[in-house]
């Protein structure tokens, strides 16, 4: 029997990047495949062709053996195939159950949208998952995390024969894997095939029998994964075998950033702590307990309601950016796309924005230099591809990612301020940038870490503080930080804490 | 009876502005608290200015207050038609209206019929169902000038034609009247004819243009001063200032400057303050209940070096020498 | 979560009638609670039938200029398609064709020219600004050429009628366009076309991806603002008893403001039935407030372009950034 | 990462010219070469220098437009301003005020009239089209105002020289002004407020983040349109020896189109000053030759909207989709 999905000979050429060579691999009925590889490695172009949004240069597609033609995603969703995207696809003015139903709306006599009964059948999808979102609330008022579910909620209406899942957990939490993971399963169990991309190793281990090792737009193997190691797979990824890091400190006793009794009007309150130079200082907690928010009143985007920012002992007001950035603070946003890249710029013009002063001293920018300190910053921070002048929207998310963090090292920030800085980022570049954190910690940098993966924060914190409700809960140093720790205080203490990071 | 519908310039019930008072006599009185309304193009045209003058002398001469308005700018259509309407509402006695289009105010007609009000349409465009009409020919303007170029060059030549905003009645008549009456005499060549959206830029690009294709060219009309402004500066810039002629029409202020300085040879001027006068005493008359014919022409007269001030005197000045004019049958 | 409040039912009215035109509305008031302290009979019944009879073709234009700006486009040809669709409208009227006949294919012009500035935007990828300005002049060159530059006169009474009448004391006008604005408010907000649009102009690659029909729904929005112009022309020349070929002029920006007033982003995305006609009316407001205080027109001017700036401040401040 | 070719560095003079400026430039030759074989003498060396000339003052106007468009903004109050900004030096000339303080006093009106859009747009957070459609009105009633309508007449000859003369051949404004473009394409491509512009209008958010002073880049950018606007005034009213209230009418669309064909998004975040400029020539070079051909009126209406829409289709067809 020839299998549900099948690759063939799949290239793919963009202007001056080859994204794909010759992929060939299949996924059988009722098969969970992982598709692995480094930022780059061509995961979302083969998708984004199973879906229909690009055409292949060269090969074909064949369901069930037999060839299709994937013209738009309108073609794609006709033959089967559902998709659920890396960036959000979404139409922020629509409400949850519209979006969900764009594009195929139910209709009342072919007239009308069938507005109750779309949010209905929007709420089901949806309470496999959340129950708590609102169908009817207008997606732009959702949080990331939600966004990504009603977006896997979305696929999930389709009742597809095959359905792509381009990393639908990277903003998610790990209860809320769980729960995606059983509907996976439950999907693989009603023979739909699954194509799953994800960065996270764990979840690919937990869920997928089987998975294809992509690089450079090639595939390395399609390999079983009860028979390798997380190692291994990772050695094949990267083509290295990676170091095991280690948690070092450089924090010395110098308090850099000091800051007491801040608030801002919406959520965060009262929150007071020291940072000091060399710390890593992890901030950890549930969604929407504010650490977001708390970054960006540090770094000067949301101007606070209350309370002191003190930088080497001295006090501090930030109405803008610029301020923050002036005084040495530079954020990494969570939300890349709309937070942290200029699309249709360069690399270079991107990475250089928050440093114009230094590269245009006297009011004309020294483009030599210019480009002396992005090559030097990028391949510090091993863009791929090294391609400097090419506008930052043609590269995946984590290249995007490095240029955001060479920013701030172009800039000369001591105080790095990040906001879930691995999100869609692979196992090579996460290290990588836990490399970068260390080596700036080393150099005297003071850094802040707000992640949802705990096993990060462990890997990176000096300290930790854990955030609940918009303000601290509890502080614990490098020898009691552990996730049942971290758990134990990021949960309302109303609930029993579950094992693990449970949310909601 | 339906009335056929309105060409001034053909019109055959007509009157010179010059017999009205030798065959209607004085102005008879009014009834007590007469007002009138009166709407225009716009204002930011001289010559649309100048009217409301002559509306608002007339007004204060014979003790009826005049409201002046017009649209925001020239082709602002249904601004105009609001304006009006607001006219008909507030009670006027009788509206003077010169509006942008021919149909733009055609539904005023309509209203004021109804609320029993005379309309005088004053000069330009023409509303086909205007009962009454008070103005100048405007195919005349072009002749004008033509019979000037037929008789002060005689030997012919290149002309050219900066049109004023393609399709406004104006624009049609007086180009029309100045390119048949040229042609006809066999000597001239219309070399060109291309718009110049009553805009001095615009007529400036066009004349240089115009005058580099055609080095030999002997003269230009255009459609109004303000263009012929800007003609007389592309001359000038080309060198050309002693053998092209230069015309234009409607004879503002600053025509009149040019023309003494020696710059501009000539406009065709209408009268634009004589005609407000005319034209609210018509209305008047209208109000009074005296039944006039349904055009009334008003004066206007080739405007060169030799008799700008004959025509740029005071008010009195001018209209003794347009009567003058008038009774010698020019 | 603990956001339940936000999934109570509202009622549908409400759902229609946003925040956003809550600012416009209170904007509206101010202008004509100004207009009726300082002009005596502002007020009056006739003078309110008035405003709304003189807003009325506007509003028609700026209706369908919202759904072109909501799915993130302009047109800034309605003016001149308008002028198309009244003069062949009104030269085969004259000639003797019936009236549904020569109607309808004023409605075709309208569709047509529509037709074409949404192929140039959708298929052929080109900026709407561009395009339409491109068509602006062509529209209007085909319709001076059409008629040689002459208005078309003579138009049957009876024609005049249709659009002229009056209902229960309200202009056909009016009613016309109150009917179309209840149609324009039912496609945004109550079929997949309005989901459509908002998410063409909101986020075209989402869009895309997921299967909306981009160029269809750019084609149609253009078609629907050219039908517009045209109905807006037929009532027009209905009014006025003759069709020009240089009607409309300036339509365009009139169109544009009263959709912006309303809420229409020209970013896309973002746009309200309700607000464009409370614009639509806010202009109209103005305007005869203007005329009946007997303002020069160098004043009338100063205060449009006063009362816009106005209009958009007013509504900022009801309803905060955003 | 084998794709080291394409790190390899270009001429320097490459880079300011992109691909998007190529196809700029074969619709201007492609014009060019119509023209060229229609009209005799259109490519006499007078005649070249006569379509630079008569670009120029849209050229000046379009690289301010190019600069607010690529932040995300439009500029519809040029023409207005410029009005402003000529009656006002205009009438200081006459006054007899010294040359450079009248000139000085027309460049600070361009900048004010440039800062209030600015503010209205940057601070206030209105929508620049509608900003400035209320300027547009706001600014022209004040040039009417100010003068009652009539134009300042009598400039100084000596005045006129500066900006009419000419230097090796070449009309005095078109030097100036390609300075201006000189300048300006530094400031796009060299400068931290072209990458501030450009990020602005890319991603305003991200440019937040970053650092980016985003009013204050906003606010520049109409101040510079302004500021050209005035430019464009004084060697206008240099070229007519008077200063007309009315002055600029319809300037914005010309310098949009002029900007659009030249490669500007209207959505901001791109634009080229290269592409502008012969934006700017395409639509000069058009004029010039219809005018030459002696085109009716019509037909001249017809031409000009078929030419904008086949610059913009060429332009297409030779860069492909992008
Ligand atoms: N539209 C495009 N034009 C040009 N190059 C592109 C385009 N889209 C992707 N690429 C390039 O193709 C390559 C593969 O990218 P892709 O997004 O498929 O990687 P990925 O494996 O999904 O990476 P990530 O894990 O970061 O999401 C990259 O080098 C990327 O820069
Ligand atoms: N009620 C809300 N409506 C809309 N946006 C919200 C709301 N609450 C928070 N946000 C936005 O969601 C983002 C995350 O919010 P917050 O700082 O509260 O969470 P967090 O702890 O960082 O959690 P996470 O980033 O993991 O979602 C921020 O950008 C914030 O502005
Ligand atoms: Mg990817
Ligand atoms: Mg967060």
């Amino acid at each position: 029997m020839s299998p549900r999905l099948q690759f063939a000979g799949i290239s793919k050429l963009f202007p001056a990047v080859r994204a794909l060579n010759d992929v060939s691999f299949s996924v059988g009925a009722g098969e969970i495949h992982g598709l692995l590889g480094e930022n780059g490695a061509g995961k979302s172009t083969l998708l984004r062709i199973l879906s229909g949004v690009y055409r292949p240069t060269a090969g074909s597609v064949l369901i069930d053996g037999k060839p299709v033609t994937l013209a738009n995603p309108v073609a794609a969703r006709a033959v089967g195939v559902a998709m659920i995207h890396q960036e959000l696809q979404q139409v922020p003015r629509l409400s949850v159950a519209q979006n969900m139903f764009l594009g195929h709306p139910l209709t009342r006599g072919g007239i009308f949208v069938a507005r109750r009964e779309q949010e209905r059948r929007a709420a089901e999808a949806l309470a496999a998952i959340d129950p708590s979102i609102d169908p009817a609330a207008p997606l732009g008022t959702l949080k990331v995390a939600q966004r990504q579910i009603v977006e896997i909620a979305r696929a999930l209406l389709d009742r597809a024969r095959i359905v792509a899942m381009d990393e639908p957990t990277s903003s998610l939490t790990p209860s809320e894997f769980e729960r995606l993971a059983e509907v996976i399963t439950g999907l693989a169990r009603d023979g739909v095939a699954v194509v799953y991309v994800s960065h996270k190793l764990d979840e690919v281990f937990g869920i997928c029998e089987r998975a294809t090792i992509m690089r450079d737009g090639v595939v390395v193997d399609s390999v079983d994964l009860a028979s390798l190691s997380e190692k291994a797979v990772v050695a094949m990824m990267v083509g290295r075998e990676l170091a095991q890091e280690h948690h070092s400190s450089h924090a010395s006793g110098e308090v850099m950033l000091s800051v007491r009794g801040l608030a801002s009007a919406t959520k965060v309150r009262d929150v007071s702590f020291d940072l000091h130079r060399g710390e890593v200082l992890g901030i950890a907690g549930l969604v929407g307990s504010g650490r977001t928010e708390l970054l960006r009143l540090l770094a000067g985007v949301d101007r606070a309601s209350a309370g002191t920012i003190a930088i080497d002992g001295r006090a501090t007001r930030f109405s803008s950016p610029r301020d923050a950035i002036a005084a040495g603070i530079g954020l990494v946003p969570e939300e890349r796309k709309h937070e942290g890249i200029v699309p249709l710029r360069s690399i270079t013009s991107n990475m250089a924005l928050a440093s114009m002063g230094v590269f245009a001293p006297r009011g004309v920018i020294d483009h030599i230099r210019l480009k002396q300190v992005a090559a030097e910053k990028m391949s510090r921070v091993k863009l791929r591809p090294f391609l400097l002048d090419r506008p930052i929207r043609l590269f995946s998310g984590g290249n995007q990612q490095k240029a955001i963090i060479g920013r701030w090292l172009a800039a000369g920030t001591r105080i790095l301020l990040f906001d879930e800085p691995t999100r869609g980022i692979d196992v090579g570049a996460k290290a990588e940038i836990y490399h970068l954190i260390e080596e700036l910690a080393a150099e005297g940098h003071s850094v802040v870490v707000v992640s949802s993966e705990l096993p990060e924060v462990i890997r990176l914190a000096d300290r930790v503080l854990v955030m609940r409700d918009g303000t601290i809960a509890a502080e614990l140093d490098r020898s009691n930080i552990s996730e049942q720790a971290i758990a134990a205080h990021a949960i309302p203490q109303t609930q029993t804490p579950a094992a693990g990071p449970a949310r909601h | 009876a339906e009335l056929a519908p309105l060409n001034s310039d053909t019109e055959k019930d007509r009157i010179d502005w010059s017999q009205v008072e030798a065959k209607f006599g004085a102005l008879p009185k009014l009834p007590d608290g007469t007002k009138a309304g009166a709407v225009s193009k716009t204002l930011t045209n001289e010559y649309w200015r100048s009217l409301g003058e002559g509306y608002k002398a007339f007004g204060d001469k014979v003790g009826v207050p005049v409201v002046y308005q017009a649209a925001q700018s020239e082709g602002d259509q249904l601004g105009q038609l609001t304006i009006a309407e607001g006219l008909v509402t507030q009670g006027y006695n009788v509206l003077l209206v010169s509006p942008q289009t021919d149909a733009n105010l055609q539904p005023i007609m309509e209203q004021a019929k109804a609320a029993n009000v005379p309309v005088v349409n004053v000069n330009d465009a023409v509303i086909p169902q205007a009962e009454h009409y008070v103005g100048n020919v405007q195919r005349d303007n072009g002749v004008r000038v033509a019979k000037w170029f037929i008789k002060n060059r005689p030997n012919g030549g290149k002309v050219a034609i900066i049109e004023g905003q393609a399709g406004v009645y104006a624009a049609v008549q007086r180009t029309d009247g100045f390119k048949t009456t040229i042609s006809e005499s066999g000597k001239f060549e219309v070399v060109a004819s291309v718009p110049g959206n009553w805009d001095r830029q615009t007529s400036y690009d066009a004349a240089t243009n115009i005058l580099q294709q055609h080095p030999g060219l002997i003269g230009f009309y255009a459609n109004n001063d303000g263009m012929a402004l800007g003609i007389v500066e592309a001359v000038k810039a080309a060198g050309l200032q002693d053998k092209v002629a230069v015309f234009g029409t409607d004879g503002i202020s600053d025509a009149y400057a040019s023309i003494r300085a020696g710059e501009l040879t000539g406009t065709v001027d209408s009268f634009p303050v004589l005609t407000g006068e005319v034209a609210l005493e018509t209305a008047l008359r209208l109000v009074a209940g005296q039944k006039l014919p349904r055009v009334v022409a008003t004066p206007q007269a080739l405007i060169t070096k030799d008799n700008a001030d004959r025509y740029s005197g005071t008010g009195d000045a001018v209209r003794k020498a347009l009567l003058e004019d008038a009774a010698a049958g020019q | 979560m603990s956001d339940t409040t936000l999934v109570q039912p509202r009622a549908e009215f409400l759902r229609g009638f946003s925040m956003r035109d809550a600012g416009t509305l209170i904007g509206l008031v101010v202008i004509l609670a100004v207009f009726g302290a300082l002009v005596p009979g502002f007020f009056a019944e006739r003078n309110l039938i008035n405003i709304l009879q003189q807003s009325s073709i506007n509003a028609c234009l700026a209706l369908g200029m919202t759904l072109v700006i909501i799915s993130g486009g302009i047109d800034l040809s309605v003016g001149p398609t308008a002028a198309l669709s009244a003069v062949i409208s009104a030269s085969m009227l004259v000639a003797g064709v019936p009236f549904p006949l020569a109607i309808a294919a004023g409605f075709a012009i309208g569709l047509a020219c529509g037709l074409v500035n949404g192929v140039l935007v959708a298929y052929v990828g080109l900026q709407p600004f561009i395009v339409t300005l491109g068509t602006l002049s062509t529209y209007r060159a085909l319709a001076l050429i059409y008629t040689g530059g002459n208005p078309v006169l003579g138009l049957p009474p009876s024609f005049r009628a249709i659009f002229n009448g009056s209902l229960f004391g309200l202009p056909l006008a009016v009613i016309i366009v109150a009917g179309v604005a209840v149609v324009a408010w039912i496609v945004l907000k109550k079929t997949p076309f309005g989901e459509y649009l908002l998410a063409v102009g909101g986020n075209e690659e989402a869009a895309y991806i997921a299967g909306v029909p981009i160029a269809r729904t750019k084609i149609a929005a253009y078609m629907i603002s050219g039908l517009l112009a045209a109905l807006a022309a037929q009532i027009l020349i209905g009014r006025l008893g003759a069709a020009e070929p240089i009607l409309g002029n300036l339509w365009e920006l009139d169109a544009i403001a009263a959709a912006a007033i309303g809420g229409a982003s020209l970013m896309g995305g973002k746009g309200s039935v309700v607000g464009t006609i409370l614009g639509a009316v806010i202009l109209g407001a103005m305007r005869n407030g203007l005329t009946l205080m007997n303002v020069q027109s160098f004043y009338q001017l100063l205060a449009t372009g006063l009362i816009i700036l106005a209009a958009m401040l007013i509504d900022r401040v009801t309803r905060g950034r955003g």
